[in-house]
């Protein structure tokens, strides 16, 4: 048997081995790998880059804790990047359970920036019934949201002067495990045209990208690789960029033996056929 | 009577399932759940079969000195879980039952699980070599998606490019002509079980 | 595209509210005209439980004023009653759906149940910015009554009753002697091979079903393969092994292989103990079967229903244990990693129309053609849908649009 | 954690081994996870259809005088003829309506979701490259499941482009999944590193 036929049966034990080596080497010590950023994503960056303190933007935290592990960090990293920029941020809940966790994460983060409930940012909270929701606050943000989460009129807010609905903000970026994302881009895209972008998880995505193709929504974050990438742009990074080293390094390694196998394949066509 | 009867019953049940649908009605929903229910609650009973059929297998092979400690471990593991779970509460944080649940039966079915990242990488070794046009593109589409992961600079930007292409193209064209023929395939076959041209699942004797 | 819009616009949304809290204001920003003409229908294709509510525009809702938002609708149980708010809808649309199907809330009455037959009172008022209301509209009134006929659902029906018409026109056909030409398909013309090659090597046949139900219709095409195999097998006294993990898969399989054992004249030959509940749940099942193959060292492995994450699992298994591997699924999720690691796999309709090929009844291949009639109707409808909207008719596209 | 915590840990971290020993070869200890879980997984099983579905659907129903569920309850049984060589034939009678039931149920629920929310959705406007590619792909890929037809000639191109379009589909969904599984195992391996932390106090 030549060096290739042996090659070409390669015992699998030896690829269990090499995985197995990439996933506890990060796990034992903890070090980077840069991920590679997609077009899809830098574009929802550098909207939220580009604008201007002062600027509103809308945000949908519209999951609930089951889809925490990856979509928090999107959350975590847009709205640190937008408060560190001085935006101004409208944001709702379409989702029943997701509307506690969301306001933990605002006030905390908004704490940081010494950003406050009213004058910096507006929380809306939760309502049922997502299109109809959408549908109305594309006219005005008092028809769904009379008060936001704690109580207070949305008229008396400082941060919702002269803002009325969804047509006065920049754009609306969405984040959500369900199908909250057909609603925005039906109702939310569809009727109003404000530029959307989506944050999903990592089995929606195969079906989101033809949004993009078709223009319907401007960028796409697809789960936890997504959002290391907007941590990696944005420096604000947590648990995304932490689950890169195991995947680019476990990607790689299969990649990798994919290369060898076609290389042992032609080769011993290559001698077989002399 | 013994093999015609169960044809009609099928035959029945499958067409008034399928009138059913079209009518909103509430005696129409309440036949819909009950009938629903009737699924249910046949399965509950088919389980004593199954785990009777799986418990007398299991005692058989106890008196084989080989099979023997096998097979006291599935017994084991089958009655402490139903005795701890006996109570009405038998899901409460804390108990005996619960605490079987979290460290046995969860932590090797999400090892069994976690075995497929292995599985993913010998699977690809083995089938992606480019020996047919078809083996071909199955690898160069799974090695484009797959090289998302890895930064690669400027190249990457058209990598993607072409990944969000694949998964808004090609792989949209395909799942929806799968999800068709499925559908036609899956409704001949009801069709045949309702008529009764499919019967072999049902038996004679 | 208001109307699609408008049926989205559920009643309970923002019900509880009444309408008395929000006082009108007199000053301020000009009031937008009331809506007129309010009309009651029963909401068609449901149990009984919602009403329609339409109404003219205000004249300051695209024109006059140009102010109105929103149109809050309010309802009351006599004309004279006190109205209470069951809903918004925005500019432009003339149109509210009041549903409420729950009798009770938490155990309290629903004040917002909607009593099939019991006639309600609706007015409409404007909503502009500020907000300031237009006076309200005088009421309508209507109620709700249960359907025999969901209509919305006609294209489905007439969907079910062509391609019905189809299958029982070819077998029809079939029966009266007519032969099918059907091409071959790699994976069915394996299985003789991979069963003679069980034989030979005097091992077993696997034969997994999946962890769907036995009601899942690819689960029971499925059985009907597994048939046909336990029928090719059972003369060659070599066994095949169905461990499952749903009970009456269990009841159905045991009915299945004796059968076939049966009709191939080999009742003698049929071992009940070959067919074993493994255990409930998918991984533990994925467990014991991974033993089996390496256990009894099965020589041909069959993949037949629904599958889930498992399916890797148990075909690199299977090529570890050196088995020969025939696989077949509707689950697309599933598919790359079988074609991918299983010698030949039935993708999608392939499985369902594998009994008929196994089978060789004409009755059975009669149904593939229909199926195949199908799909060219399939064909020509996106054409010319795709055509037709190109220029501007989307006429077919609405056709088969069904909004349930 | 408490040395109980512990205890429990230490059973699922060594069961967690048991499983991956089985990557080297099948072995005893992999045999004994296995039989274990199968044994606690149908004991499990059997006590969750107890708790819900039996209580709920047998037990409640009967208690409320729901007489209209005494014929799933005796269709129920009927399965338990299984037990009998001679009237095994009347479980038939409760597959059957199981079968009958779920197929008629079935029939419509493909004819919406998989058929016609498909064709409505595929239905697009020849406007752009991508749109014309995307309704390319479903025809070709379905003409590709033609029974009746031999693939050869304009037909064998056809469904040479189906098949090939199917292959791309399957080649991403291979390519996308990698992810998911990766993630799986990684949180089996942090949590035996953190197993270990606790084991030896970091």
């Amino acid at each position: 048997m030549t060096f290739w036929e042996k090659l070409m049966n390669l015992d699998r034990r030896w690829i269990y081995l090499s995985i197995a080596i990439v996933v506890v080497i990060p796990a034992i010590f903890s070090f980077k790998v840069p991920v590679a950023t997609t077009p899809e994503v830098k574009k929802i960056f550098n909207f939220v880059d580009k604008m201007e303190p002062g600027d509103y933007f809308y945000l949908g935290i519209d999951y609930d804790p089951s889809a925490l592990a990856e979509l928090d960090p999107m959350t975590y990293a847009i709205l640190n990047h937008a408060f560190s920029k001085d935006l101004k941020i409208v944001i709702g809940c379409l989702s029943q359970f997701g509307v506690g966790m969301a306001e933990t994460r605002l006030a905390e983060i908004g704490a940081k920036y010494g950003k406050k409930s009213g004058m910096d940012y507006c929380f809306l909270g939760y309502r049922p019934y997502p299109a109809i929701c959408i549908l109305t606050m594309g006219v005005d943000f008092r028809v769904t949201f009379p008060l936001d989460y704690y109580g207070v009129p949305l008229d008396s807010l400082p941060v919702m002067q002269g803002i009325k609905n969804l047509m006065d903000v920049k754009g609306v970026i969405d984040i959500t495990a369900g199908n909250v994302a057909d609603f925005w881009i039906t109702y939310g895209n569809g009727r109003f045209g404000f530029p959307l972008a989506l944050g999903i998880t990592g089995v929606m995505s195969a079906d989101y990208y033809q949004y993009l193709q078709s223009g319907q929504i401007f960028g796409l974050i697809p789960g936890i690789k997504g959002a290391a990438e907007y941590e990696a742009l944005s420096g604000f990074e947590t648990t995304g960029m932490e689950s890169i080293p195991y995947q680019t390094l476990s990607h790689a390694v299969i990649l990798l033996f994919i290369i060898i196998s076609n290389i042992g394949y032609f080769a011993t066509r290559a001698r077989k056929g002399r | 009577m013994k093999k015609q009867i169960p044809i009609y019953f099928v035959l029945v049940s499958g067409i008034v399932m399928v009138i059913q649908y079209f009518v909103p009605s509430e005696e129409s929903e309440w036949l819909f759940t009950y009938a629903n229910d009737w699924v249910i609650v046949i399965g509950i009973f088919a389980l004593a079969l199954g785990i009777w059929a799986l418990l007398k297998t299991e005692f058989k092979k106890l008196k084989k000195p080989k099979e023997a400690f096998y097979a006291g471990t599935v017994l084991f593991g089958y009655f402490i879980m139903v005795l701890t779970g006996l109570k009405r509460e038998w899901r409460e944080a804390g108990t005996l039952h619960m605490d079987l649940f979290d460290n046995i039966l969860i932590p090797i079915q999400a090892t069994i699980f976690a075995l497929l990242a292995f599985y993913v990488a010998s699977a690809a070794y083995r089938a992606f070599r480019a020996r047919t046009v078809l083996a071909t593109i199955l690898l160069l589409t799974a090695f484009i998606v797959m090289l998302r992961l890895i930064p690669l600079g400027p190249f990457s930007a058209i990598n993607q490019t072409v990944v969000s292409w694949i998964l808004a193209v090609p792989n949209m064209a395909a799942k929806r002509a799968i999800t068709m023929g499925v559908g036609l395939g899956a409704i001949a076959t009801c069709i045949k079980i309702i008529l009764g041209i499919e019967r072999t699942y049902l038996g004679h004797d | 595209m208001a109307k699609a819009t408008a049926l989205i616009l559920l009643a309970f949304c923002f019900a509880g509210v009444s309408a008395q809290d929000a006082a009108v204001d007199t000053t301020g920003p000009p009031l937008p005209a009331a809506p007129t003409n309010v009309t009651v229908a029963d909401k068609p294709d449901d149990t009984g439980h919602g009403v329609l509510v339409r109404w003219h525009l205000s004249a300051d809702d695209g024109g006059g004023l140009d102010n109105v938002l929103a149109y809050e609708v309010c309802r009351a149980d006599d004309a004279e009653g006190e109205y209470v708010n069951r809903g918004v809808s925005v500019k432009g649309i003339g149109e509210y759906e009041d549903v409420d199907k729950s009798p009770t809330e938490n155990g309290n009455p629903n004040p917002g149940y909607i009593v099939t037959g019991k006639t309600y009172y609706y007015k409409v008022r404007a909503m502009a910015d500020g907000p300031v209301y237009s006076e309200f509209s005088e009421p309508g009134a209507g109620l709700a009554i249960e359907n025999w006929y969901h209509f919305g659902k006609t294209p489905i029906l007439f969907g079910v009753i062509i391609f019905w018409a189809f299958v029982v026109y070819f077998i029809f056909k079939a029966r009266k002697g007519k032969e099918f030409y059907v091409r071959p398909l790699a994976g069915i013309n394996a299985v003789d091979d991979a069963i003679g090659r069980a034989t030979e090597m005097g091992r077993p046949i696997l034969f997994v079903l999946g962890t769907g139900t036995a009601g899942d219709i690819a689960t029971i095409a499925g059985f009907t393969i597994l048939s046909r195999v336990a029928k090719l097998t059972a003369e060659y006294q070599t066994p095949v092994l169905v461990p499952v993990n749903d009970p009456v898969m269990f009841a159905v399989s045991q009915e299945t292989v004796r059968t076939a054992y049966l009709e191939a004249g080999r009742p003698d030959t049929y071992k009940a103990e070959n067919i074993t509940y493994e255990t409930a749940m998918q991984f533990p099942y994925v467990a014991a079967v991974n033993g089996i193959m390496l256990r009894q060292k099965t020589a041909t492995n069959f993949y037949m229903g629904v599958f889930h994450a498992e399916s890797l699992i148990l075909a690199e298994t299977g090529n570890i244990a050196g088995s020969i591997q025939i696989s077949g699924t509707d689950q697309i999720s599933q598919l790359p990693f079988f074609i991918a690691a299983t010698d030949y796999t039935l993708i999608g309709e392939e499985l369902y129309a594998a009994s008929a090929y196994l089978s060789k009844e004409p009755v059975q291949v009669g149904t593939l053609k229909a199926q195949d009639w199908a799909k060219a109707v399939l064909m020509i409808i996106i054409i010319i849908g795709a055509i037709l909207i190109s220029a501007a008719i989307p006429f077919i596209k609405d056709l088969v649009t069904v909004n349930i | 954690m408490t040395t109980a915590e512990l205890w429990w840990n230490t059973l699922a971290a060594i069961l967690t081994l048991c499983v991956f020993s089985f990557l080297i070869k099948d072995n005893p200890f992999y045999k004994f996870a296995e039989r274990l879980v199968a044994g606690v997984a149908a004991g499990f099983w059997t006590m969750l259809l107890y708790h819900t579905n039996f209580y709920d659907k047998v037990v409640l129903t009967m208690q409320k005088q729901q007489w209209a569920y005494i014929i799933p309850i005796l269709l129920g049984l009927g399965m338990w003829t299984r037990f009998s060589k001679n009237y095994s034939w009347i479980s038939r009678y409760s597959i059957a309506f199981y079968i009958g039931i779920s197929t008629g149920v079935s029939v419509t629920v493909y004819m919406y979701t998989a058929i016609f929310k498909q064709i409505s959705a595929t239905i697009i406007p020849f406007d752009s490259v991508t749109g014309v590619l995307i309704i390319i792909g479903v025809l070709c890929s379905l003409f590709y499941f033609f029974f009746s037809k031999a693939h050869t000639g304009a037909f064998g191109l056809v469904s040479k482009i189906g098949i090939y379009t199917l292959m791309i589909g399957f080649g991403a969904g291979f390519g996308l999944t990698v992810m998911g599984r990766v993630a799986l195992l990684v949180q089996r391996v942090i949590f035996m590193r953190d197993y270990f932390v606790a084991l030896f106090g970091g």
